[in-house]
């Protein structure tokens, strides 16, 4: 007799003792089709220059002058960087291996640059802006995508993220003018956040209503109610309730003089600051702490988590609530964080998008985040573009952030899994 | 610590799971309950372990009542419980999965995962099992994933302790450690209720025997009663214990596989260029540890498997890359590993599900439509002809009873015009009358030509019905060998040992 | 027991619970809530509250004629109208609400369907749009023998909403996007790519104007009313209904929804059993999208035929998962609940001319009927009806055997 | 408070009506506290009914398919003057207006000529249009005449005709002064066909965003047109940490919002409000006259605001060219071409 464990007549190809993966062609198939692009773009371009600003004002404390980048020669330096690492992908593909993200991220990047250089001749890209601009508008949607993926972590579908954003918004709005202090309108903002998170809780987990229709109405419950109060309450005594006080930007010594990286980031208000602690909490939380570990058990098999004594009820209500305080503060952007007077359904949809932003950065805190920013980038290009003028109707300038989203999600993200219990009610015995 | 169930009442509904059942379980004692399937055992543990709330009767621990909430309380006080159906969470570590609950933390409630992986090692090490506490839990074989359960139900030093259907995934040597596991808690004091459906194991391992029938309480026995009278106990009926099968009239060649080779969605090559043939007439079993590459073969046979290499030929016509929906036409038969996830369909009723691989054409939809009366007819001959315990043919299988769910299963499978029939861990989780009778249904579609691969870890199930037995390691094949193949070199075989050489392709 | 007793003891056991009446309830609870807001913004309210000490009988009286006159407004602007003298205009609002309710029913069924194939379709706006675009060019561009202009125009339109919807199940049996990420964004990409044509001489725009606006409809590609020309219900009624019954039929009869149900409740069961999971993602998708394609199309074809904007689709899109939802995705359900919101719809146009109600109201009193509607326990506790506990597996099964779980 | 003794009426009316005179109005999906036509017709029709002493009735569309339900209703409601707010109404006003021959309708911002023959369809309807780029004009001229970063910026809520005829007006406002001066002042977010759009009718995110990227081309006037999108770009103006110079549209947002009356250079002003109240008030006199009003410079329908303190911040001699200009507009002998001109 001969132990057999394994045979080295084995004909599969496996490198380095690790596992092959049986491919996924989409990345190099994706680098290609930019390569072409790239190429084509690179054939077509006007000659001129494109100029890219690195300051926003004359008032940055640091001042670096623009970069003129010459259209033509530098697609191409652009196409052929991007052609190495097409072919690059597509000998990872050979040898059955992933792409590794940085690649993903640097071709992405290089491809955007490309991009700008094409679209940009003869104006100047306002980098400070474009990026500024891009975190703003993902502010409320990394909020909301946090809220989202707390919500569906631990089992609950959180559709309600609209509602929550709005709520906060118009709370915030009125807290703000009525006490002129922007500060104490965060806490209120949280708590009505929360409210409405309570009541999804309410609903999907006492009364077992499923947790979509609870979340779907929430959302045109909240738009009726604060519509209808702004109409009957906020319009006719703007002044004592609708006139909010802005929140200041905040300038963190040192880090906001930076170039580029300063005044995007650092040069910020709270609600801002506050999101980036968010992510980073919500992220160790998840997976490092005991809170974030029982969390997901609920979300997952709140059964087996149920029979080590974990309370699958409260740990979803406390945590649905706390989901709905997130989004709230979110919602505070709405209004006091960028200085507009609460005004119907100024959230527009954003609560959808959030949601979107979850499942595109497959319920993981910083992936939704990046998912966020994504379509903040994409949104504000789109502004960037059609102030220096297009020759693309408005209309399909807008599209913009929405097909690009779509084509991440299906050119390189593909299949997600939602939390397994996600959705589902618990019911005992 | 000395538990006491008494009169325990649990209805559903209608029905009366536990009718005032009362039951001692004293502290060095390991207190068999059998039963046959959906008779009330796994709903009396759960009413013990505060799962659900009994409608009357009375827990006591040393004599004291106890009010449990939920299985918090009854952990507390000092309960620990292994499930029939595993409660671990599948994406999370094993060491997250045992010290899910009591975690230790460090500052700030951050996890200390050093401490619940040594945990992990050290109960592992006491009790000889090997396992890597950092590997994902659904990435586990069954087998595996059943020693998980267990370490946590042992990390929290329970002294009254309840295994249900522990052994049902569990390999002839996993079984015997786990018995010895027992041994070693009854000997330090610990009050121990086991529940299965081998009598060999019970009469091995435990001190007392109480059996449940339809929710009561019908007797109890010693533990040297033989497997006969047991089994007649907990049925009601004699029971034949041994399959009686004629010897094979071999045919033709039914399924021809060759070369085959299958890479999962890891990109792990499971099964590692395996060929063999399965005559017209003929059981092949594949015996071996859960996770050797059975549970891919099979799914490979229905074209289930995205990535796989080399032939599969039915009656000579090449088949491998066909569509699970032609390989179903054109007569494979298929009783999934996990029938709850593969099998059945819970939210549909009995007769839905004996119809669900039949939903695109005849007999049951013409033009496009369901032929109701058609399905309720046959469901009904089909749930008589299988014994199927259910309120109706339009209940959820949900509801079902574990072993009744899967009668639903081989009844859908077997009632097809079969050319092949690939049965994965047939009688999983089902009483030794059921077992009897399933046996006897694959063995009748051997009789009648059908080419049959049977996938067990159960020897006494791959003894009584291989005509050539096949075990798998490490994705290979370590050899076919002939169905009287004594147990004990096909254990060393499913350890990997190589019993003739050559005999594997 | 048999199945049909068993049947027969389940209406029994709903009749003497009061479940039948939690419906009724829930509505009550609902209008109780919108009562209040009503009494709230009613003018003479205010003024008379001012002095409520003095003499509160004014606002009680005040509070009463605001409410008892909007709520007799609701009913007459959505069923009968007494004030109307003589039958033939009495019963105007009940065919306004049919009108009403038409969009909603076929996109109702549209979200339902999807829904129990486990399928969340959100893009109902991007499917009405697309789908009343089409049938509305259809309708305007072409000059074809009556019925015939019709008929290609209504299929023209299923078949645009199909595509896409269809787009979103082929991304998502090709890729894995998920459908609530695709369906999202494909609304706003329709409702820029509509806005667009609209703008566009030559496109969608009607000649000679230079509004975002169609042209009206080919007197041909009508949908005719029903009721005569006083009455504005009109044959996309017809078709709404022949959709619930055809729908009815796929998902209760045919071996395609047996096959939609599998996947909608288990998938990986589904897939082993020999359904085509992905293509059955892209059937319901299909299907779904063409029924909100019929929604779309009634719009443009019946209800506002004198030439489309791009909010044609008037956000019936969202309300239509509103009304599968309260419908338990079953068509029947989803019938009555689009009849319901119909009449909200019809009775809210008459309640805001008549008694000045903000039209708000109506929004916030339909979403708390749904959720009343949806937690029978709470409408019970509120109302003291009799619990079913006793009997409550037979209520959760209820429960659970009407939805196929959906994650987003 | 004190019960009062007797029922008053609320309204002191200066003018008696007709009898049995009730003046109602339809919003499009924006509402009546839009900021913009719908509130400014809104407010019309409240003086008128206040002036007449009768109450009037307003409701409010959500979408196209309200128009015609809505309509209907006021219709059974008695309403003898029916006052449409929006170019979408304009088909259902027809509609309504043909088959209710006793009732009169007014439609704001649009002609009320499907048929596309030049004249009105139906003889009970009153149009009131506004040509905003004879104003715009000269918002653009002086804002060119103030830029001193020699970029000036627009952006619209979407790209529709009584939207982007402000930019419009505006671009060819600019393009006189560099022609006029031998300047070379630019005008960003407007090519004359296309250019930046909100997507919506909100003070949002977006809005507030598209201003930004408006400011970071280096702009120091700029020009929001939709509703309440000023708000947006006033917030990325008190940003921005440099003068940028505000113009509002419809009204004068100096009055209407004097929260933004430290950043308004000046306002285009589109007399919605005054067209409503004098057709309202002739209606109600029994004297409904359905001659299309079409508000120009000449007939002071469409106007510019007063500079304010923005006066004295522009180049010296810039208000006599511009009413200069403004009488050369009139006269014909400077063009401005528009939607409503061609
Ligand atoms: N949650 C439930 N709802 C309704 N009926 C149930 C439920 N759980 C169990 N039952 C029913 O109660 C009876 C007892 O089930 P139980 O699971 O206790 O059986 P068991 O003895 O453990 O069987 P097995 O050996 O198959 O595991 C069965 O008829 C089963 O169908
Ligand atoms: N769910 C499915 N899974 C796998 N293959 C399928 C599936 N549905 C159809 N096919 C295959 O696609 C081809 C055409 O299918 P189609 O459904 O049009 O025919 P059909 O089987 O006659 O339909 P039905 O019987 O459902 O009315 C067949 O070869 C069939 O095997
Ligand atoms: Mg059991
Ligand atoms: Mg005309």
């Amino acid at each position: 007799m001969s132990v057999v464990t394994s045979r080295a007549s084995d004909p599969v190809v496996t490198i380095g003792g690790e596992t092959a993966n049986p491919v996924s062609r989409k990345v190099p198939i994706v680098f290609t089709a930019v390569t072409v692009i790239a190429v084509l773009a690179a054939i077509s371009a006007r000659s001129g220059d494109t100029a890219f600003r690195f300051t926003r004002s004359s008032a940055d404390p640091t001042q670096l002058p623009e970069m003129h980048l010459p259209v033509c020669p530098t697609l191409w330096v652009i196409a052929v960087l991007l052609a190495v690492g097409t072919l690059f992908a597509w000998r990872r593909l050979l040898v059955r291996r992933k792409v590794p993200m940085w690649l993903v991220a640097v071709y992405g990047t290089l491809a955007v640059i490309g991009f700008l250089v094409w679209a940009g001749v003869g104006h100047a890209i306002p980098l400070v802006g474009l990026l500024g601009g891009a975190l703003s508008l993902a502010v409320p949607l990394v909020y909301g995508a946090l809220a989202g993926v707390i919500g569906e972590r631990v089992g609950v579908v959180n559709i309600a993220i609209e509602a929550q954003l709005l709520s906060g918004a118009f709370t915030a709005a009125i807290v703000s003018s009525v006490t002129k202090q922007p500060l104490l309108a965060l806490p209120a903002a949280m708590v009505t956040g929360m409210l409405v998170g309570m009541v999804l809780a309410a609903f999907s987990l006492k009364y077992l209503v499923d947790q979509v229709i609870v979340g779907v109405v929430l959302n045109v419950l909240v738009i009726g109610l604060t519509s209808f109060l702004y109409s009957q309450v906020l319009v006719p005594h703007a002044d004592q309730l609708n006139t909010p006080v802005r929140l200041d930007a905040l300038p963190i010594p040192l880090l906001s003089d930076i170039p580029v990286i300063g005044p995007v980031f650092f040069r910020q208000t709270i609600v801002v600051y506050l999101m980036y602690v968010a992510v980073a909490v919500v992220a160790a939380g998840l997976f490092r702490t005991r809170w974030g570990l029982r969390l997901r058990a609920v979300g997952e098999h709140p059964k087996a988590a149920d029979t080590v004594g974990i309370k699958v009820i409260s740990t979803r209500l406390w945590n649905v609530a706390l989901a709905g305080a997130i989004a709230g503060l979110g919602g505070t952007f709405f209004t006091i964080g960028s200085g507009i007077a609460f005004n119907k359904q100024m959230t527009a949809g954003m609560g959808y998008i959030a949601l979107a932003a979850v499942i595109f950065g497959k319920w993981h805190p910083i992936k939704a985040t990046l998912a966020a920013l994504l379509f903040g980038f994409a949104s504000n290009l789109q502004n960037t573009l059609s102030v220096i003028g297009s020759p693309v109707p408005s209309e399909f300038m807008l599209m913009l952030p929405y097909v690009v989203t779509i084509l991440a999600v299906a050119g390189l993200v593909g299949k997600s899994r939602a939390p397994a219990a996600s959705g589902k009610p618990y019911v005992k015995g | 610590m000395k538990l006491e169930l008494r009169e325990i009442t649990k209805r559903f509904g209608a029905l009366v799971a536990n009718d005032r059942i009362s039951l001692a379980v004293e502290p060095g004692e390991i207190h068999a309950l059998l039963g046959e399937n959906g008779a009330g055992k796994s709903t009396l543990m759960n009413v013990l372990y505060g799962l659900y709330a009994s409608d009357s009767g009375e827990i006591l621990l040393d004599g004291v009542p106890q009010r449990f909430t939920g299985p918090g309380d009854a952990m507390a006080a000092g309960i620990g419980m292994v499930h029939q159906h595993f409660m671990l969470v599948p994406c999370f570590t094993v060491a997250e999965n045992v010290m899910l609950g009591h975690e230790a933390t460090r500052f700030g409630g951050f996890l200390n995962l050093d401490a619940a992986r040594d945990k992990v090692r050290e109960i592992a090490d006491r009790f000889g099992f090997d396992l890597d506490p950092d590997a994902l839990v659904e990435d586990l074989p069954v087998g595996v994933q059943q020693r998980v359960e267990i370490i946590k139900a042992l990390s929290r030093d329970a002294k009254v302790l309840v295994f249900d259907e522990p052994t049902a995934v569990l390999t002839p040597q996993e079984t015997d450690e786990l018995m010895g596991i027992m041994r070693q808690l009854r000997d330090s004091g610990a009050a121990i209720v086991f529940i299965t459906h081998k009598l060999r194991e019970v009469r091995e391992v435990a001190d007392r025997i109480t059996v449940i029938r339809l929710g009561k309480v019908v007797g109890e026995a010693s533990p040297t009663a033989t497997n006969a009278e047991l089994a007649s106990l907990m049925v009601g009926r004699a029971v034949e214990l041994i399959v009686h099968k004629n010897p094979p009239r071999l045919g033709e060649v039914g399924l021809a596989v060759s070369e085959l080779t299958v890479i999962d969605h890891h990109g792990t090559h499971v099964v590692k260029n395996v060929s063999f043939e399965v005559r017209r007439g003929e059981i092949l079993a594949i015996a071996g540890v859960q996770g050797n590459g059975q549970t891919e073969l099979t799914e490979a046979l229905l074209g289930l498997q995205k990535h796989v290499r080399g032939s599969i030929r039915l009656d000579g016509v090449e088949v491998s890359g066909q569509s699970v929906r032609h390989l179903l036409d054109a007569g494979v038969g298929f009783v999934p590993e996990d029938r709850n996830e593969d099998g059945l369909v819970g939210d549909f009723s009995v007769a839905e599900n004996l119809m669900l691989d039949r939903a695109h054409g005849e007999p049951f939809v013409k033009a496009g439509s369901v032929q109701q009366r058609k399905l309720m007819e046959f469901a009904r001959s089909k749930v008589a002809e299988f014994d199927v315990r259910t309120q109706g043919i339009d209940e959820h299988v949900k509801f079902l009873s574990g072993g009744n769910q899967q009668k639903v299963v081989i009844a859908r499978e077997l009632s097809r015009e079969l050319r092949l029939l690939v049965a994965a861990q047939p009688t999983r989780g089902v009483d030794v009358g059921s077992v009897e009778f399933i046996h006897e249904q694959i063995v009748a579609a051997r009789d009648a030509g059908v080419p049959v691969v049977v996938v067990s870890t159960e020897l006494d199930e791959v003894s009584a019905l291989a005509d050539r037995i096949m075990v798998m390691y490490g994705g290979h094949i370590v050899g076919i060998v002939p169905g009287a193949t004594s147990r004990s070199d096909l254990g060393l075989m499913m350890a990997g040992e190589r019993m003739t050489e050559g005999a594997a392709a | 027991m048999n199945e049909s007793s068993r049947r027969m003891q389940r209406v029994l056991r709903e009749i003497t619970t009061g479940s039948a009446l939690v419906p009724v309830f829930a509505i009550l609870l609902a209008m109780i809530v919108g009562a209040v807001m009503i009494a709230a913004t009613n003018v003479d309210v205010q003024e008379t509250s001012g002095y409520f000490f003095s003499r509160p009988g004014d606002c009680l009286l005040a509070i009463w004629q605001a409410v008892s006159g909007a709520y007799t407004s609701l009913f007459q602007g959505a069923i009968y109208n007494f004030d109307a003298g003589n039958f033939t205009d009495g019963i105007r609002p009940l065919t306004d609400t049919l009108t009403n309710a038409t969009p909603l029913i076929a996109g109702g069924l549209g979200v339902a369907l999807a829904f129990r194939v486990g399928l969340f379709n959100i893009g109902g706006q991007g499917q009405m749009l697309i789908a009343a675009s089409v049938a509305g060019w259809i309708g305007f561009s072409f000059n074809l023998p009556p019925v015939v202009h019709l008929l290609v125009a209504l299929l023209g339109g299923l078949a645009g909403g199909a595509v896409w919807g269809g787009l979103v199940g082929i991304l998502k049996a090709r890729t894995g996007a998920h459908e609530v990420i695709v369906t999202i964004m494909l609304n706003y990409v329709a409702f820029y790519l509509v806005s667009w044509m609209l703008r566009t001489p030559g496109l969608l725009q009607a000649p000679g104007s230079s509004n975002p606006q169609s042209p009206p409809e080919a007197a041909n590609a009508i949908l005719p009313k029903i009721f005569g020309p006083g009455y504005s219900t009109h044959f996309g009624l017809v078709f709404a209904l022949l959709a619930t019954a055809v729908v009815w039929w796929i998902l209760v009869r045919s071996g395609l929804g047996f096959q939609f149900r599998a996947v909608g409740f288990n998938p990986r069961a589904a897939r082993v059993a020999g359904i085509n999971v992905s293509r059955m993602y892209v059937y319901a998708l299909l299907i779904s999208a063409s029924l909100l394609g019929l929604a779309g199309v009634s719009q443009v074809l019946g209800t506002v035929n004198t030439g489309f904007t791009s909010t044609i689709d008037a956000g019936l899109g969202f309300d239509a998962i509103t009304v599968a939802l309260l419908g338990r995705s079953t068509p029947i359900g989803t019938l009555l609940a689009a009849l319901l919101f119909g009449a909200f719809r019809a009775g809210g146009y008459s309640m805001q001319a008549v008694n000045q109600v903000p039209i708000e109201i109506v929004l916030v009193v339909q979403s708390l009927i749904v959720l009343f509607i949806a937690a029978p326990p709470l409408v019970r506790s509120i109302f003291r009806l009799p619990d079913p506990r006793r009997i409550r597996d037979q209520g959760l099964r209820l429960r659970r055997t009407k939805k196929a779980g959906v994650s987003a | 408070g004190q019960a009062p003794t007797s029922a008053t009426n609320p309204a002191a009316a200066t003018s008696a009506a007709v009898a049995g005179f009730k003046p109602c109005m339809v919003s499009d999906s924006g509402g009546f506290d839009d900021k913009s036509f719908n509130q400014l017709g809104y407010e019309g029709l409240v003086a008128a009914a206040s002036q007449l002493g009768v109450k009037p009735v307003a409701v409010r569309s959500n979408a196209v398919t309200d128009f015609a339900p809505n309509l209907t209703n006021l219709v059974s409601q008695k309403c003898s003057l029916i006052v449409s707010v929006g170019y979408s109404l304009a088909d259902a006003t027809i509609a309504s207006a043909k088959a209710n021959s006793s009732v009169n309708y007014v439609s704001i911002d649009d002609t009320l000529d499907a048929d596309h023959d030049g004249k009105t369809d139906i003889p009970n309807a009153k149009p009131i249009i506004f040509d905003t780029s004879q104003a715009a004009f000269l918002a653009g001229y002086a804002a060119a005449a103030y830029s001193k970063t020699k970029v000036v910026g627009t952006f619209g809520g979407m790209n529709l005709p009584t939207v982007s005829i402000f930019m419009d007006g505006f671009k060819q406002g600019v393009d006189y002064y560099n022609t006029k001066k031998g300047a070379t002042v630019k005008v960003v977010g407007w090519n004359g066909k296309d250019g930046s759009f909100t997507g919506g009718f909100e003070a949002n995110l977006a809005a507030q965003n598209t201003a930004q990227s408006l400011i970071d081309q280096n702009v120091d006037v700029l020009l929001p047109v939709g509703g309440p999108i000023y708000k947006s770009a006033a917030a990325a103006i008190r940003a921005a940490g440099r003068p940028i110079a505000l113009i509002g549209v419809d009204a004068d947002i100096t009055k209407t919002d004097p929260s933004v009356a430290d950043i308004t250079l000046t306002s285009i002003q589109k007399g919605i409000d005054v067209g409503t109240k004098a057709a309202a008030l002739a209606a109600g006199a029994g004297s409904f006259d359905p001659t299309p009003f079409v508000g120009t410079l000449a007939n002071s329908g469409v106007s510019i605001a007063p500079f304010y303190d923005y006066e004295s911040k522009l180049p010296a001699g810039t208000i006599t060219d511009l009413d200069v200009l403004k009488s050369s507009i009139i006269s014909g002998s400077v063009k401005v071409t528009s939607y409503l001109s061609k």
